[in-house]
């Protein structure tokens, strides 16, 4: 993974090393895929393990828990919590400021996931569930109404209405001897 | 005569692409120029293009006539034919001048805005992209050649809304800007897509004169997508706030005044489609009032003064959309002729004080700037009024009469009720706008920079000043509007408008006298939250939809299907099956004699025996 | 070997070929063969090495085999039909019998097994003469026959076709490769020989043209193995960088010249509704094409650690002919747009 | 005549078993020997005593000599005959398989007969064969002139494979 | 088919078996090609006498010049092989593994 990727770039740049220098062009050849030691370990089993692979993922033993051993394949992965980068703190001086992260800290299984233009978890002032319930709650109002509306048109005529054969003079009981007075429709 | 036209119109379009063009093709030319080279030819380009755009406007008044001329064949397949065309109507024609009168002012304000960036040649490149692009899309009659211009907007609106990428913030809005009209995009395409497959044309006027059918809602509602997304209308409009992270006269000129009409102006041009369909006209309809109502709510409780101005925008094209769903497509473009003006100089005024004041944007930290800024505040208060409504300012002419044709129609109560509620809200804002920057005492860092001394900036600002108030008038006189419009009416419907402003206006003017007061602390409220964090709707959808994708990205389409099973079945299986294949088949080969012949005498048995028994 | 005896053989080589060329009698061209044969062994075994001896004797042994077993198919058609001449075989058994002995003189699987071993003995000029000029006679034979067997002739294709690829995936050797590369190009060709003979012929002259530009490159690198090819970019530069162009063209790789009898046969295969065949050796191709890719990467990718002194060669002038290299090379990379002249002559 | 003939057949593929059932070379020049002489009667039942003649002297004036002295070359130290388990399993197996394929291509063989065609004696001096091999003088000079220069080839030939004993040898002769 | 046609057939794939399948001499190999060779040169002329089509007659001369010739330059080989590799055995005849 790129985490140990960059560990290694650490260590190799502040060594100086030769050695270094191959550690570094072999963090490279990873961007294909993992490399064979590059690979988590084993699931740690036994305190000591654990120690170890925390040791190997520079945490601390109390702060290390892998991911359940389900098969899956992440082996003794640190499972890291599921904070954005913009719950970080934007001031502090992280070695990297754009990643918000600093060398040698273990990247998180899902990193991509939590950069910054992507899913952020930061606290909001209203909780997520009434968050939830206001939106799609206006939002199913605003279409109730809107299907309500739809039922009960909004209409105010500005003229009365006009019916044909002398506004339907006959029809209306009329007297059929008198002549109605004559009225002119608008042609349509 | 008509070819006169033609021929006339044409080349007066074909001047302004290259006109607007030239500075950029000089730029190609010449490795280093000079400064601010650029700009001094984008301002000239742009006027002159103004004049050809007004002899236009000019011809097209004496001959009123409706044309597209076709310039050249692009693809003749014999299936399907393209032609470079181009459409000359009232709403390219009237179009034109007002974009780029707006663009002229704009470009020649952006001086003053941004003298200082470095890469200032490159902004006026990237403005007079956009301009080219936007006369491409007002003259296209052929959907292809609209959508070149439709894509080249959306393009330079993410640049220019990324303008300072240094800035996270400014990259995650250009983010924002081009997911959400990609999502538009996608409609526009599918619509096109729909045409090219049935109506067997791109052809705008081909496309009208042929027979409908009720299959054409389906490219009618991807059309309506794509004016959601460009447009900026409810569902897909978390960009349009966002994009103010752009420089000022980018959000003044792309996201308030020419490009975000572009989806409204979509839907104009394909109106005759959709004329004579309720359904399709009742989501117009519809979609446009929420817009409009959600962002006047979005827009009370903002305090960022780009904010206000962008939900004011957001806002008055929802009122352009409920125009459309009206089945008034003219007071839809007359409304995006008069908004262009008075929002553009709302912009510039808003500029102007944020530059005055060191890039304060909150208008809590501003007041006073009646006394500070006369001029700009004289303007600013102008485009307000013409922004409310008033009476005979630019505004009233196509406000008001969208919102009579509203209530003199046969149309969803809600909508109706909807929209005037937005009508008062822009009182609202709008005063609370007016009340805090510019009056009262200045609440602002004791260093006053401020002055009006720059002519860059205050000409530009005059100018569209005086548009504001007098181009309503006459752009109502000179457009003859093809659609009956309402002639008569009660006062109550015709003094609607006006009442709830005014309702809007004192209740406004009362709240805001009240925030002087010391009164008891309250903790904000929710429907205060909901109104500020804009509806939740960007936290909610930002956050879950990432989520889920990424999130079966992961687990899917990464650990199951890639690292597993294409790994399994593609290079592995590949590799497994071949090799021991390949094994068996170098180790036929030892060295030896025997084989060769043994093989050939074996082959030619088998051969011969099912020859053999092939034959008899 | 003296330049008279070489001027013999070659003679010999060539009027064997011709002789051949213009039979229209079994015997005749026979005759043609054998002495094609003879002619061809001292050529071969001129460094008196014992690998060149026993590729000479393992040459020798297959091809004598095949012309008394063309003879015999001949002779049987004869005692069938009463009839000698080429052109008029119908007699299906015959038919048969005399497809395989050619197919084991051009070396299709799966009489292939001769071909890498004999030519892995020789240099790579006797390897070029070889794998281009000696596959000519029994070619032709081939083409003239009528009446082929289809099904037979696909058969074999298709299993040149796959055996040329998983052959040379295993080999480091460049002659071996150049062998397997050769049979599954043959594969190609008897795939489409039922259908359309010009297009057999495309393919034929397109091989030619490929492998002697890649026999010659190797030669001017001396390289015999993937190793010695790393270093070529000390010796020769701009053949280098030529050189994964020619070896793609082997593969078939668009837009180079070997894609065009590849195109052509997969349509005509198409065109002949053999859509799972076509598909099928379609894919057979990606296997050849592995270990071309494989050279080209070996040859331009990667860079041999050198000392000093072994970076200068390319300084020196090459006292080869180069013209014949160059003019090759160009057609093997360039020839892609003449595909349609070429097919119209050929079908004139 | 045809039990002569069919005896002869049947010797010669005889013959020929012997020699695919691999003994050792000098078993195998003998069984050649045996087919050879054994064609030369079938070819003069045929009626053709001249070529007769001709594949007598070759083969076994001219080519066995040769080949028995390779024989001796690469001599055996434990040679392989009829002895051998090994062949004779091999003898029965080509056996058995000419005897299989014979029932399958077999045809009314009993009503066979021969006799030698020999229209031409009528009217010539010749045999049929003597004539039409002389014709190879006459009307097929190109042939005379390929097999002569085929004849020398393979003289450079021989003489190109055997030459450079000093280069790459194991063993020199 | 005759019993002359089936007798010089299975002469001749008798020697191409034999040739085929098990060999320890590169002699033996030698031995049976010009078994082959006997008996195409039997067939040849057999079939020139049968038809009685004299003219043809120059074909197994020929042929049997070809045969000598292919089979000098076999045994060339022999010794050149016998030279380079000391023995004639065919198993010895495996350089090309790789």
């Amino acid at each position: 993974m790129a985490g140990v990727g960059f560990r290694r770039w650490a260590q190799a740049l502040s060594k100086g090393r030769r050695p270094g220098v191959s550690a570094l062009l072999a963090g490279c050849r990873a961007a294909s895929g993992i490399s064979k030691d590059t690979l988590p370990g084993p699931y740690p089993r036994t305190p000591e393990e654990r120690a170890a692979a925390a040791k190997k993922y520079n945490l601390r033993v109390e702060d290390y828990e892998p991911y359940p051993d389900d098969g899956e394949g992440c082996g003794d992965y640190p499972k890291l919590p599921d904070i954005s980068q913009q719950e970080r703190d934007p001031w502090y001086q992280w070695d990297h400021p754009d990643l918000r992260r600093n060398w040698g800290e273990p990247m998180h299984w899902d990193f991509d996931m939590f950069i910054r233009n992507r899913v952020d978890t930061s606290p909001s002032p209203v909780p997520w569930s009434s968050m939830c319930k206001q939106l799609f709650g206006f939002i199913g109002f605003m279409l109730f109404m809107f299907y309500v509306g739809e039922k009960f048109k909004f209409y105010l005529p500005v003229a009365p209405k006009q019916y044909p054969y002398n506004n339907l003079y006959l029809e209306k009981g009329g007297d059929p001897e008198k002549q109605p007075e004559e009225v002119k429709n608008f042609e349509i | 005569m008509k070819l006169f036209y033609a021929c006339s119109a044409s080349t007066c379009v074909v001047l302004i692409l290259l006109l607007l063009l030239y500075p950029v093709i000089l730029s190609f030319i010449r490795s280093k120029s000079p400064k601010f080279e650029i700009y001094y030819h984008s301002v000239i380009a742009l006027g002159l293009s103004f004049y050809i755009s007004m002899m236009l406007l000019l011809l097209s008044l004496i001959l009123p006539i409706n044309m597209t001329v076709t310039i050249l064949p692009w693809t003749n397949t014999d299936v399907f034919d393209m032609d470079i065309s181009l459409q000359f109507d009232l709403y390219s024609v009237m179009f034109m001048p007002v974009a780029l009168y707006v663009t002229w002012q704009i470009l020649e304000f952006a001086y003053t805005y941004m003298h200082a960036d470095p890469q200032i040649n490159r902004f006026f490149k990237y403005l007079l992209i956009f301009m080219t692009a936007m006369i491409i899309f007002v003259t296209a009659n052929n959907l292809l050649q609209l959508f070149i211009g439709w894509e080249i907007m959306g393009i330079m609106s993410f640049l220019l809304i990324g303008w300072w990428h240094g800035r996270a913030d400014a990259n995650i809005a250009a983010l924002q800007a081009m997911i959400y009209n990609r999502v538009g995009d996608i409609g526009l395409i599918y619509a096109m897509a729909w045409f090219a497959i049935i109506h067997n044309s791109w052809d705008i006027q081909h496309i009208f004169q042929l027979p409908q059918n009720e299959k054409i809602n389906l490219p009618l509602i991807a059309l309506i997508i794509a004016a959601t997304g460009k447009s900026a209308q409810f569902s897909l409009h978390p960009w349009l706030p966002s994009a103010m992270e752009g420089p000022t006269p980018v959000s003044a000129l792309l996201h308030s005044s020419t490009m975000v009409v572009a989806g409204i102006f979509l839907l104009v041009r394909m109106n005759p489609l959709m004329e004579f369909n309720p359904t399709i006209l009742t989501i117009c309809l519809c979609l446009g009032a929420l817009t409009t109502f959600f962002s006047a709510l979005c827009a009370l409780t903002q305090n960022d003064i780009k904010k206000i101005v962008a939900f004011s925008t957001s806002s008055q094209l929802g009122l352009m959309m409920v125009a459309i769903g009206l089945n008034q497509p003219d007071l839809a473009f007359l409304h995006i002729c008069t908004h262009a003006f008075f929002k553009a100089l709302l912009f510039l005024c808003s500029g102007s004080f944020i530059h005055s004041l060191n890039g304060e944007q909150d208008i809590r930290k501003m007041g006073g700037m009646l006394y500070l800024m006369p001029i700009t505040s004289s303007c600013f208060t102008l485009s307000i009024l013409s922004l409310m409504g008033v009476p005979f300012m630019t505004g009233f002419f196509s406000k008001d009469t969208i919102l009579e044709a509203m209530s003199a129609s046969y149309v969803n109560i809600w909508a109706i009720t909807l929209t005037l509620m937005a009508t008062s809200f822009t009182a609202v804002y709008s005063l609370r706008l007016i009340f805090f920057v510019l009056m009262g005492r200045p609440r602002t860092k004791p260093v006053s920079t401020m002055n009006e001394h720059d002519p860059y900036a205050i000409k530009p600002l005059v100018r569209l000043a005086v548009a504001s108030i007098i181009t309503g008038c006459l752009l109502v006189h000179y457009m003859v509007p093809p659609k009956m419009p309402v002639i008569t009416m009660p006062p109550i419907l015709k003094l609607a408008a006006l009442i709830v402003s005014l309702i809007g206006f004192v209740i406004a003017l009362g709240l805001a006298f009240m925030a002087n007061k010391q009164l008891k602390p309250k903790p904000p409220s929710g429907p205060h939250h909901f109104s500020n964090m804009l509806g939740f709707f960007p936290t909610i959808i930002h956050r879950f939809i990432p989520k889920i994708i990424l999130t079966m990205a992961q687990k899917i389409a990464s650990k199951m299907i890639d690292q597993t099973w294409l790994k399994k079945t593609g290079p592995k299986a590949a590799s497994n099956i071949n090799k021991p294949l390949a094994t068996t088949t170098s180790n036929v080969q030892r060295g030896m004699i025997k084989p060769y012949i043994t093989l050939f005498l074996l082959t030619l048995t088998i051969a011969g025996i099912l020859v053999y028994f092939t034959i008899f | 070997m003296s330049p008279y005896t070489l001027t013999i053989m070659i003679f010999g080589i060539g009027l064997g070929t011709t002789i051949t060329l213009m039979s229209s009698h079994w015997l005749l061209a026979w005759m043609g063969l054998e002495i094609n044969t003879l002619a061809m062994l001292p050529l071969m075994s001129q460094h008196n090495h014992p690998r060149a001896v026993q590729a000479t004797t393992k040459y020798f042994l297959t091809q004598a085999t095949a012309a008394a077993m063309l003879l015999f198919a001949s002779t049987t058609n004869a005692w069938i039909t009463g009839e000698w001449a080429i052109q008029q075989m119908t007699s299906l058994i015959p038919l048969t019998m005399i497809t395989m002995p050619l197919t084991l003189k051009i070396g299709l699987a799966p009489m292939h097994s001769w071909l890498p071993e004999v030519l892995q003995g020789l240099d790579l000029n006797t390897g070029l003469i070889m794998s281009t000029w000696q596959k000519l006679a029994p070619f032709a034979l081939l083409l003239q026959i009528q009446a082929n067997n289809p099904t037979l002739l696909i058969t074999l294709g298709l299993l040149s076709t796959l055996v040329g690829g998983w052959g040379g995936m295993n080999q480091t050797q460049l002659r071996k490769i150049l062998a397997y590369s050769s049979i599954a190009h043959l594969g190609w060709m008897m795939l489409i020989l039922p259908f359309s003979p010009s297009l057999t012929l495309i393919t034929f002259i397109t091989y030619i043209i490929m492998t002697c530009s890649t026999f010659m490159i190797f030669e001017i690198n001396k390289a015999t193995n993937i190793n010695m090819l790393a270093t070529s970019w000390a010796k020769a530069p701009t053949l280098t960088s030529l050189t994964p162009l020619v070896l793609l063209s082997l593969g078939g790789l668009p837009p180079l010249t070997g894609f065009m009898p590849k195109w052509l046969i997969l349509q005509e295969l198409t065109k002949q509704e053999l859509t799972t065949t076509a598909t099928f050796v379609a894919m057979t191709a990606l296997l050849s094409l592995y270990f071309y890719l494989r050279l080209s990467y070996a040859m331009t990718l990667t860079m041999a650690p050198n000392n000093l002194p072994g970076t200068i060669p390319w300084r020196l002038q090459f006292k080869s002919f180069s013209m014949p290299l160059a003019t090759t090379t160009m057609a093997s990379i360039t020839l892609l747009p003449i595909m349609p002249a070429m097919s119209t002559l050929l079908k004139l | 005549m045809t039990y002569i003939m069919l005896l002869l057949l049947m010797g010669m593929i005889m013959g020929l078993v012997f020699v695919a059932s691999n003994p050792s070379p000098y078993f195998g020049a003998l069984g050649l020997v045996a087919v050879a002489s054994v064609g030369c009667g079938i070819l003069v039942n045929y009626g053709g005593s001249f070529l007769s003649l001709v594949l007598f002297l070759i083969y076994l004036g001219g080519m066995l000599v040769v080949f028995a002295y390779s024989a001796a070359l690469a001599a055996d130290p434990f040679p392989e005959g009829l002895g051998n388990w090994f062949v004779k399993l091999l003898v029965v197996v080509y056996m058995m398989g000419i005897t299989s394929f014979s029932f399958l291509f077999s045809g009314k063989w009993h009503e066979f007969s021969w006799v030698p065609v020999d229209e031409i004696s009528e009217f010539s001096v010749f045999r049929g064969d003597v004539g039409g091999v002389a014709l190879m003088y006459s009307f097929g000079g190109i042939f005379l002139i390929i097999g002569a220069w085929v004849l020398l080839l393979a003289l450079f030939v021989v003489l190109e494979l055997t030459r450079g004993f000093n280069s790459g040898a194991f063993r020199a002769i | 088919m005759t019993p002359v046609h089936f007798a010089f057939s299975s002469a001749f794939m008798l020697s191409l078996s034999g040739l085929a399948f098990y060999r320890t001499h590169l002699l033996s190999a030698f031995l049976c090609l010009e078994g082959m060779m006997l008996s195409l040169f039997i067939a040849i002329s057999l079939w020139a006498l049968q038809l009685d089509t004299t003219g043809f007659l120059t074909s197994p001369v020929l042929l049997l010049a070809f045969s000598a010739c292919e089979a000098s330059a076999g045994l060339a080989l022999l010794v050149a092989t016998a030279r380079t590799h000391g023995t004639d055995r065919l198993q010895n005849l495996n350089l090309f593994q790789c």
